[in-house]
């Protein structure tokens, strides 16, 4: 299996840990990642998609041309990216004219966007096609002991008919099943299928209903669970679900929200015996606890 | 409305007066015949049928006699209409039998004009011939019983007149108005428009009323109904048990007088005398076998209750049933009593109204839901 | 002449109640019927629904036939079906059809039951053996079953079937079994037959809330149920005993409970841009049934788009469960459902009244699925070889609901026409027979009627001797069997009982040899035959009886093994022997005292009276004029056609009314077995089914003619309506403001020229679905309103076109031109009662200011067409109509059917019938469904020549009868009326169903109901009673 | 208001490309699940397709709150009528921009300058603590990054604006 | 003496509760032999001379069961049958036989449970009350 890595900005920029974890993960398990070179921005919803379609889809085109280049499909973390991307590549395929007009601006590079290659985030390849179950098998150290909860990349989840993976969008599993497969205990909660209010604009319009919107998720998960930590998927949720625990935090004047949030491959990086300090470096909420269980498990 | 017209009447002039009031209302066409209570030839006054003036003399409408309720007579002469008006001289009971029986398509008041008389209570038959032998008349009851009396020596008037709450009779169009008229008075009330235009046609002048004569009927009523309630205890307090109502119909012969009796018993035929209840040999074995022992005629239990059953929702109280009874048994409380309670559960008043329907015919889906107690 | 004919069969695939009805019709008509069921039972969906709508109740036995009704079974029908010309195949399934239109060969596939139902005894010990447990699709999964097991709780017979896909085969039921019914290893039969016509009546699936994405927190929360599963909460063969409805999750009590509309419905998104029709009356009275189980302090929410309630009394229906029972409404369509940690579901809704959002928590969910009907329709196609419309559904002839396009002798009724109401469903089921009695006619077939062995001679006056006769076939061997011994000595020592005879086994031929011989023997005139199932064998045994020379009413068939076992907790052979003997012993009891019962037959004037000569009453006349029935057309106006016929050239369906009667005017007139009467009126009618005599005056242009008096034998009424009139929202006060019948007629005539029209505003419900007016839908205005909003838009696309309505009535497959409407730019705003439009006229022209209900904000509007939906009036004359044949009418002034679900084609008062808008307003193709229904129902009593009345009918002894009418009061068929020129009380006996209320309001018995004397039962408790001593003693 | 002289009838057309929005029945369903609905103002996309489809050009110029939406999808995924709420917003998003510079996201400069909105690859550091190599990003490949902006340059919006852009 | 059986006389409808009836039958629900059935078509068709008739031969108790309103394949027979009941038991309460022995219940067809529950709790109750008043007589003269 060979991907072209599209790791977008916040990653690299911000979080490359994560991109430190995901390189680890799939090399163990046999996934091969190429990095696409010259790669621009996803184009985020916030910037070409919201002025015009054609800047929009020129950026999109010139992301997939590369790897179309490459004859590989793209490999995404970020939820945005891929929503973006899988976006910009429908409309294209769907879009005779525009896809024409694309190609038109695209040729001084030489590439072209014919539809060759997919957009694939991450969860989907480890659920769909390395499975839970070879992934359990590469568990060195185990997260027994440990309750966790999932929050499922949003742009994974709809539209379901056009990138639905999961056999429910109602009833979502693969998240789950894949922190399982790391021997965790996973909590349910029944604001588990709310977004985390990250991404776009919101927290910029009206950041303190959008606050308070991520509140009434933490407090739920404190009530309803036993979370130990939670896992996402998608950098935007990383982020926020970090950030805005310390924001109410300081609201309130209390730590009481502080729940370790790790993108998956953090975990599995972890749990396939990965230092700590490479692929789980990174964070403003502290997850020492978590890397002490893991170590003690495991001795 | 009601509009009065007062006859005073010089002693031994009542019958007279009236009489003379039939005979202006037949000459001037107001009615064709006349139904009144009459004098017979020999002894006893039996309801007449006159259809000129000259045969109304025997009048004698207030003699404390009712040899047969006239409910029926009164459904005899109209259920299959003869096109005539006839004025009908009736008690209370009767006219409230009637009215059930119009509902029950035996009756037809089209052709009626119905006079009601305030009923004082009428003797049985026997003691009538009594009264009549120790030459008592009907003045001289009323007096007494306008002052209270009604026994002569060693009789009073049936035990279901001493407990009808009715002396006044409803839905008539013209009353006979004794109480509370004051002794050699009577008054003539115009309870209907037709009432008024039989007695205009009569030439009758109207004027006021007697004074006082609401207040009289009530009180009358009042303590006849405290009368009622008295016997109604004390027979429900006799009778809590079957075995008390056995022992009541003990004496039961199956001889069905008491329902010939009944003016609200229409039936051309009684169940219990048709093929239905003609059991055979082999089936009074088997009861005789099952209960030990079977006292016979079999049935009598089952006849009264059934009889219940029946005529529960039109009884009026005349009591002609125990009257008419051979062995003297007391059936009117029977009847009675159930009758009170069925109407009260049915929000129903025998002879009340002709417009409204009888228990068993109508009925309504959102009604008496505390019989099966069950909500959907 | 005809014998050596063969009788028409027809197969009926899909025993629900659209196709029970079908079967039943053709049956009654006399024509074979294949009646085939997928599923293990029949009743359909509606074997689960113990409260229909609109009553609440149920009244399904009301379908059974009520002339003949002998020839049909007597009892509950969520038990089963009985009908001699019908034969059942449960479980059964259509693999192939061949052939071509009169001659049709089909191959069913019986499935296995691994279970053999002649054999199984249905004492459910294997049930109680089996260790597999998993969900009961019958409860939704809301209780239990085995692998082994009851497929419908009140079936009879039983038919025990294993579950083959959860069954491990650990043979424990075939140990238990004593009769050796289980096989395990059973095979699907596929048997091959002919039939000369195809009614599809299989209905369709419902949306599966399990198969799409948009279904709530349905997976996740035990609480959110279907609705199918909330109509089992309700039942008392469903999951709550106690009756009480209770969260599923944890069994507390669910006080509030919110429905959630258009599940699976109107979802372009899934490809379901269609309406399924039902589901809002489903849940207004689902709501109002939880208000009255659960008590007032339940609450009930119903979130909706638009509340559908387009059917006869469908909108009291929604007014009533608002006001009456405080059922509340949303229209909102909400999204998430919410499970919360306690189990409660949390609902955020956008409240349209305050534009505000709002959190509320339900114990239950209720969602409203919809139909799924491609995937039925698909398979049909497949197997009829015809290709499906664009929108992957069945089609139909035009103006046809019923007949399948280009398919001679194929037709379709009930859902999988889309899901229907009862009421619908049985009009389509008998439309369906009617139209396939239409075409059987056309072919050189027979009909068979009632019985052809004549009834034995039989003295009923004679002594009664009784005969006993019990089978004990297979099943009585075993331990679990009677005492057949100890049962023939006691029976033998019976009074009067001169025969007591076992036979090994009645249902082989040298068992009914047996029975006949001994029968014959017997010289008993009297006959009591104990079996199992007799409900499938009744028939057979009665035969038999007759051959040995008993009269049919003088022989009784009871259930052996129910009245043996009815209720004892023991399994006992001799506590069952002795209940089966004092069971016995008091049919003996009441079979002493029986008389003997014969079948009258009256004649009948085969002649039909037609009243309307719109389309309804001229298709009725057609349709019974084709199959050799004379038919007298009455129509008040000059000229046939109606209102629909005269005015209405197209439809948003493509259907031109106009032409149509133009050609069916023609073919009217024409016709040899139709009398027109035009400007003509009944004036006065008398009699009963089979022979009536109406007096038809005519008032055409002053020339007064001569009244005339018609014999028929039965009547349609199919008197029609028109549009409504209003003089709301300006109209007659400015040109410009029409009704949308005017608007149409002017867009067509072309005097309407809309190249400059900037604005149209329409207004829906103008005066209807108000308290004090047209206090109902009329069905058609919204159809009317998106056809010229169409036009408009194809005229002038630039044209703006607002239609303000209050819910937007397109159900059905109807949604499709609501959608396209929207699509052409019709911008739809709802108002309602309480703020509703106004229209000013400014310098002659209408200036409509409205509330813009999504934007919450007002806005004015000055259209250069203003076009009011003024509704449906029905006909003035239905009054004096109504009057003169003695039915009802209801309270809008339509005509008022014997029940509003299981006859909608009939009255009360046998022999009249109605159809079309006189029953309420409807679109053409349902008028012309109803009318077919009409006729066939009317032919089915016409043609016979004679009515084979009931033998259990009642009577009047004159002798002793006083004349109180009381029983003509309390009659509820009317079959009773006072004859006052003889002075007597007539019974019309093809009125007549014997239920005796008659023979009760009756003192003396004057009136009987013969079969049920007094006599008879009286018997019957002496025996109940006395027998008891003996039971006691042991 | 009146709409006659308030609204412009044909703005549809402009806004929303692909006509799903005319489907738009005004069930809700795309209100409830809504994250940014929970803001206030809310995002209520419903009642901007309203507006869309009355015309009411000045009032959606003004809207912020398609602004505020987070690209989830939900309503998408939700929408009975496959009116496509999330693309609609992009739409008004897009139209807006087009028709007033202030609209339009500064993140598009970046974007055009360095191809991302964020510093990608300026952390070789970090980098390389975490065992990471440094990433062959656009940035540092000036022929790529030109052809890039060159392309941009020729779609509407950045030629419109190309003052922002030098 | 063996425990009191009670005797009840049981007037089911044909369409509705004797199709309960039925249903416990074959699903298995016992209920006691107390209930000695008779099968009327309608509820609307028990005559009062039936009840009076039972009682009076050794009933200790009737217990007519009909559709629920509306249910009725009659239309309305059980409504008529519900006034019969108002008023017998408006007449036999007088002589003992009080409400508790005269019981209506609708009972559909598919309320097997109901009708097991129905009969178990009569026939419970009338076991309370003891026998019947009239049955104390026979046994007297017997």
């Amino acid at each position: 299996m060979e991907f072209c890595l599209f790791l977008g900005c916040n990653t690299p920029a911000v979080r490359p840990d994560v991109e430190r974890a995901i390189r680890a993960t799939m090399e163990e398990l046999g996934v091969d990642l190429i990095d696409t070179d010259n790669y621009v921005c996803c184009p985020a919803f916030g910037s070409f998609p919201s002025t015009d379609e054609e800047s929009w889809l020129a950026t999109s085109g010139w992301n997939l041309s590369l790897a179309e280049e490459k004859q590989r499909d793209i490999l995404v973390q970020c939820g945005s990216c891929y929503s973006s991307l899988r976006m910009g590549r429908e409309h294209l395929m769907h879009d005779k004219k525009m896809q024409k007009r694309i190609n038109e601006l695209l040729e001084p590079t030489g590439r072209s966007v014919q539809g060759g290659s997919k957009i694939r985030h991450v969860t989907e390849v480890l659920y769909r096609e390395i499975t839970p179950a070879k992934i359990a098998e590469k568990v060195t150290h185990s997260l027994e002991g440990l309750h966790g909860i999932v929050q499922y990349p949003c742009h994974t989840l709809f539209p379901s008919e056009v990138v639905g993976f999961e056999d429910s969008p109602r009833e979502p599993k693969g998240m789950r099943e894949l922190v399982e497969a790391l021997g965790a205990t996973v909590d349910s909660y029944s604001l588990e299928r709310q977004c985390c209010g990250g991404a776009g604009g919101f927290m910029k319009s009206t950041p303190e209903q959008a606050i308070q919107f991520a509140k009434n998720k933490f407090d739920a998960i404190l009530e309803e669970t036993k979370a130990d930590f939670i896992a996402v998927s998608c950098i935007t949720c990383l982020m926020h679900m970090e950030n805005v625990q310390n924001t109410i935090n300081k609201q309130i004047g209390e730590e009481k929200y502080k729940i370790p949030v790790f993108d998956y491959n953090q975990l599995l990086a972890l749990c396939m015996g990965k230092d700590p300090k490479e692929v789980s470096a990174i964070t403003n909420m502290p997850r020492d606890a978590i890397h002490d269980h893991i170590a003690k498990v495991a001795a | 409305m009601s509009k009065f017209t007062k006859i005073a009447f010089n002693k031994g002039e009542l019958n007279t007066q009236l009489s003379q009031l039939f005979s202006d209302m037949l000459e001037n066409n107001a009615v064709d015949a006349v139904l009144a209570p009459m004098a017979q030839p020999k002894k006893g006054v039996m309801q007449t049928l006159v259809t000129s003036k000259e045969n109304l003399a025997s009048m004698d409408p207030f003699a404390p006699v009712m040899p047969v309720n006239s409910a029926k007579l009164v459904s005899s002469l109209t259920s299959t209409p003869s096109g005539k008006r006839i004025a009908m001289v009736l008690r209370s009971c009767e006219v409230r039998a009637l009215v059930e029986l119009v509902k029950l398509k035996q009756a037809n008041l089209e052709d009626t004009l119905l006079i009601g008389m305030d009923c004082h209570g009428r003797y049985e038959n026997t003691d009538f011939l009594k009264f009549q032998t120790k030459e008592g008349t009907s003045e001289g009851f009323l007096e007494g019983a306008l002052n209270g009396k009604t026994e002569s020596d060693g009789f009073d008037v049936a035990g279901a007149c001493k407990i009808c709450e009715y002396p006044e009779a409803p839905n008539v169009d013209i009353r006979l108005c004794t109480i509370g008229s004051g002794n050699g008075t009577l008054y003539l009330e115009a309870v209907t428009e037709k009432g008024e235009e039989a007695l205009t046609k009569a030439g009758t002048k109207f004027a006021d009323g007697p004074g006082g004569r609401a207040d009289a009927v009530k009180k009358l009523a009042a303590a006849r109904a405290e009368a009622r309630d008295a016997v109604f205890a004390s027979y429900r307090e006799e009778t809590g048990d079957f075995n008390a109502l056995d022992d009541k119909l003990s004496a039961c012969i199956n001889c069905y007088n008491c329902r010939v009796a009944c003016p609200v018993c229409y039936c051309k035929e009684c169940v219990f005398v048709t093929d239905t209840f003609r059991h055979k040999g082999e089936q009074f074995i088997n009861w005789a076998n099952s209960k030990g022992t079977l006292k016979m005629p079999t049935d009598t239990s089952f006849y009264h209750l059934t009889r219940i059953t029946h005529i529960a929702a039109f009884c009026v109280g005349c009591g002609q049933c125990t009257s008419a009874c051979p062995n003297d048994i007391d059936v009117m409380p029977i009847f009675r009593t159930s009758a009170e309670k069925v109407q009260a559960r049915f929000e129903y008043l025998a002879g009340r109204s002709v417009d409204e329907p009888q228990p068993l015919s109508v009925f309504d889906s959102d009604e008496l839901m505390e019989v099966t107690g069950q909500v959907k | 002449m005809s014998e050596k004919k063969p009788t028409g069969k027809v197969l009926v695939a899909g025993a629900g109640i659209s196709g029970i009805k079908a079967a039943i019709e053709l049956a009654e008509t006399g024509y074979q019927v294949l009646l085939t069921d997928a599923s293990t039972q029949v009743g359909g969906i509606l074997a689960k629904l113990d409260y229909q709508f609109p009553t609440d109740h149920c009244g399904m036995c009301r379908m059974l036939p009520m002339v003949g009704r002998e020839y049909s079974s007597e009892y509950c029908m969520r038990k089963s079906l009985y009908h001699e010309n019908i034969e059942i195949l449960p479980f059964t399934e259509v693999v192939n059809i061949e052939g071509d239109a009169g001659n049709y060969k089909v191959e069913l596939k019986k499935k296995a039951r691994y279970v053999n139902p002649d054999v199984c005894n249905e004492l459910g010990k294997c049930i109680e053996a089996c260790p597999v447990e998993v969900d009961d699709e019958f409860n939704h999964g809301l209780t239990k079953r085995k692998a082994i097991y009851k497929s419908v709780p009140h079936n009879v017979p039983q038919l025990l079937l294993i579950d083959k896909q959860s069954c491990t085969e650990c043979g424990e039921c075939v140990n238990v079994c004593s009769t050796n019914a289980i096989d395990l290893n059973a095979q699907d039969e596929v048997e091959s037959r002919e039939v000369h016509s195809i009614i599809l009546a299989s209905g369709i699936k419902l949306y599966n809330l399990r198969d799409f994405e948009d279904a709530k927190s349905y997976a996740v929360s035990p609480d959110v149920v279907s609705s199918l599963a909330f109509e089992r909460m309700l039942s008392g063969t469903g999951t709550y005993e106690d009756g009480m409805i209770k969260r599923p999750s944890d069994g507390k009590p669910a006080k509030k409970i919110a429905w959630i509309q258009c599940m699976g419905s109107r979802n372009r998104r899934q490809n379901r841009d269609y309406c399924s029709s039902v589901c809002c009356m489903f849940a207004l009275k689902e709501a109002v049934l939880a208000k009255e189980k659960g008590g007032p302090d339940v609450e009930t929410t119903i979130f909706y788009m638009d509340m559908r309630t387009f059917g006869k009394n469908f909108q009291r229906y929604k007014e009533n469960a608002v006001e009456e029972h405080g059922v509340k409404l949303i229209r909102c369509r909400v999204q998430e459902v919410i499970r919360k940690p306690d189990g409660t579901l949390q609902v955020r809704y956008f409240d349209p009244l305050t534009n505000e959002f709002f959190f509320e928590y339900y114990d239950l969910v209720v969602l409203s699925t919809g139909q799924a009907p491609f995937e039925d329709h698909k398979k049909w196609a497949g197997l009829i070889h015809t290709d499906l419309d664009p929108a992957g559904l069945l089609t139909t002839e035009p103006y046809s609901k019923v007949k399948l396009a280009g398919k001679d002798g194929l037709f379709m009724c009930g859902s999988l026409m889309g899901l229907t109401d009862i009421s619908e469903a049985m009009s389509s089921g008998i439309a369906a027979a009617g139209e396939a009695t239409n075409f059987l006619t056309s072919l050189d077939v027979s009909r068979k009627f009632g019985d052809d062995t004549p009834e034995p001679k039989t003295n009923d006056r004679s002594a009664p001797k009784v005969a006993v006769l019990v089978c004990q076939c297979g099943e009585f061997a075993g331990a679990e069997g009677l005492d057949t011994k100890l049962l023939e000595t006691e029976l033998r020592k019976v009074k009067d009982v001169e025969a007591v005879h076992i036979v090994e086994s009645m249902c082989s031929a040298e068992g009914e040899q047996e029975a006949l011989e001994a029968l014959k023997k017997s010289g008993c005139n009297r006959l009591l035959i104990g079996a199992c199932q007799p409900y499938m064998y009744r028939r057979k045994l009665k035969d038999v009886a007759r051959k040995a020379g008993f009269n049919s009413s003088l022989v009784q068939v009871f259930d052996i093994l129910g009245v043996s076992r009815r209720g004892l907790h023991e399994d006992d052979k001799t506590a069952w022997t002795r209940r089966a003997i004092k069971e016995i012993k008091s049919d003996i009891a009441s079979m002493k005292e029986k008389p003997a019962l014969h079948v009258q037959s009256q004649p009948i004037n085969e002649t039909a009276l037609v009243i309307g000569g719109g389309i309804s009453g001229m298709q009725s006349a057609l349709s019974l004029a084709n199959r050799g029935i004379p038919v007298h057309l009455v129509e008040k106006s000059a000229e046939l056609g109606g209102f629909a016929g005269n005015s209405i050239a197209s439809t948003i369906d493509g259907l031109a009314p106009m032409e149509m009667a133009k050609d069916m005017k023609l073919r009217v007139f024409e016709h040899k077995k139709i009398d027109v009467h035009l400007n003509a009126q009944v004036e006065q009618t008398e009699g009963t089914l089979g022979s009536f005599e109406s007096k038809i005056v005519y008032n055409g242009n002053g020339e007064e003619t001569k009244p005339i008096y018609l014999h028929h034998g039965a009547t349609i009424m199919a008197t029609g309506g028109h549009e409504g009139k209003t003089d709301e929202y300006g109209y007659g006060q400015a040109d410009n403001i029409m009704t949308q019948f005017e608007f149409k007629q002017g867009l067509e005539s072309g005097e309407i020229d809309l190249s400059e029209t900037e604005n149209v505003v329409m207004i829906q419900c103008v005066g209807s679905r108000e308290k004090g007016k047209r206090e109902y839908c009329s069905r058609i205005c919204c159809m009317w309103a998106m056809a010229n909003a169409l036009k408009i838009k194809e005229k002038n696309p630039d044209t703006r076109v607002f239609v303000l309505y209050r819910d937007v009535m397109t159900y059905g497959f109807l949604e499709q031109y609501y959608t396209k409407a929207r699509l052409a730019g019709v911008i739809f705003v709802s108002y309602d009662l309480e703020n509703r439009p106004e229209v000013e006229i400014v310098e002659g022209k209408p200036v409509v200011k409205f509330t813009e209900s999504v934007l919450d904000r007002p806005l004015e509007v000055s259209p250069e067409y203003l076009i009011l939906s003024t509704g449906v009036d029905p006909e003035p004359s239905n009054k004096d109509i109504a009057e003169t044949f003695k039915v009802d009418l209801n309270r809008d002034g339509f005509f008022m059917e014997a029940d509003s679900k299981w006859r909608p084609v009939e009255f009360q008062q046998m022999g009249t019938f109605l159809s079309g808008v006189a029953h309420s307003p409807m679109p053409l193709p349902d008028v012309i469904m109803q009318a077919e229904a009409a006729a066939q129902k009317t032919f089915t009593y016409l043609s016979g020549g004679e009515i084979q009345t009931a033998r259990v009918t009642s009577s009047v002894k004159d002798a002793l009868c006083v004349r109180c009418q009381r029983c003509i009061v309390v009659c509820p068929f009317e079959a009773r009326s006072y004859n006052e020129m003889e002075h007597r009380i007539d019974i019309d006996p093809s009125a007549c169903q014997g239920c005796g209320m008659c023979a009760v309001a009756c003192r003396n018995n004057a009136a009987e109901v013969s079969g049920w004397s007094d006599r008879q039962l009286m018997s019957v408790i002496d025996e109940k009673l006395s027998d008891d001593i003996e039971l006691s003693t042991t | 208001m009146d709409l006659q002289t308030e609204a412009v009838k044909d703005l549809w057309k402009d806004v929303d490309r692909l006509g799903d929005l005319l489907h738009c029945f005004n069930c809700s369903t795309c209100l409830s699940g809504c994250p940014a609905s929970y803001g206030d103002p809310p995002l209520l996309v419903r009642n901007l397709a309203r507006k869309v489809l009355y015309g009411l050009e000045e009032e959606l110029f003004e809207e912020d709150t398609p602004w505020a939406c987070v690209s989830c999808s939900k309503c998408e995924e939700m929408c009975p009528m496959d009116v496509k709420p999330f693309e609609l917003i992009l739409h008004i998003r897009q139209w807006q921009s087009t028709n007033d510079e202030t609209r339009v996201p500064p993140s598009i400069t970046e974007i055009y300058r360095r191809g991302y909105t964020q510093a990608v690859a300026t952390n070789d550091e970090l980098r390389a603590e975490l065992g990471l190599k440094p990433l062959p990003t656009i940035n540092k490949n000036e022929e790529q990054l030109k052809l890039f902006q060159e392309m941009l340059m020729k779609t509407p919006v950045v030629a419109a604006n190309d003052y922002m852009f030098g | 003496m063996s425990e009191f059986e009670p005797k009840i006389v049981s007037f089911f409808c044909n369409w509705c509760t004797f199709t309960a009836a039925d249903l416990a039958g074959t699903s298995r629900l016992s209920y006691p032999p107390n209930i000695k059935i008779i099968r009327v078509m309608c509820s609307g068709m028990v005559d009062p001379k039936y009840v009076l008739k039972a009682f009076l031969n050794g009933a200790d108790g009737v217990l007519i069961g009909g559709c629920w309103p509306g249910d009725c394949h009659y239309i309305n027979g059980n409504l008529k049958a519900r006034r019969r009941v108002a008023l017998l038991t408006e007449l036999l309460s007088q002589y003992g036989i009080g409400p508790d022995r005269l019981w209506l219940r609708w009972i559909a067809a598919s309320e097997g449970t109901m009708l097991k529950e129905v009969a178990d709790e009569m026939t419970a109750k009338l076991k309370e009350l003891g026998p019947s008043p009239l049955n104390k007589t026979a046994a007297k003269v017997a």
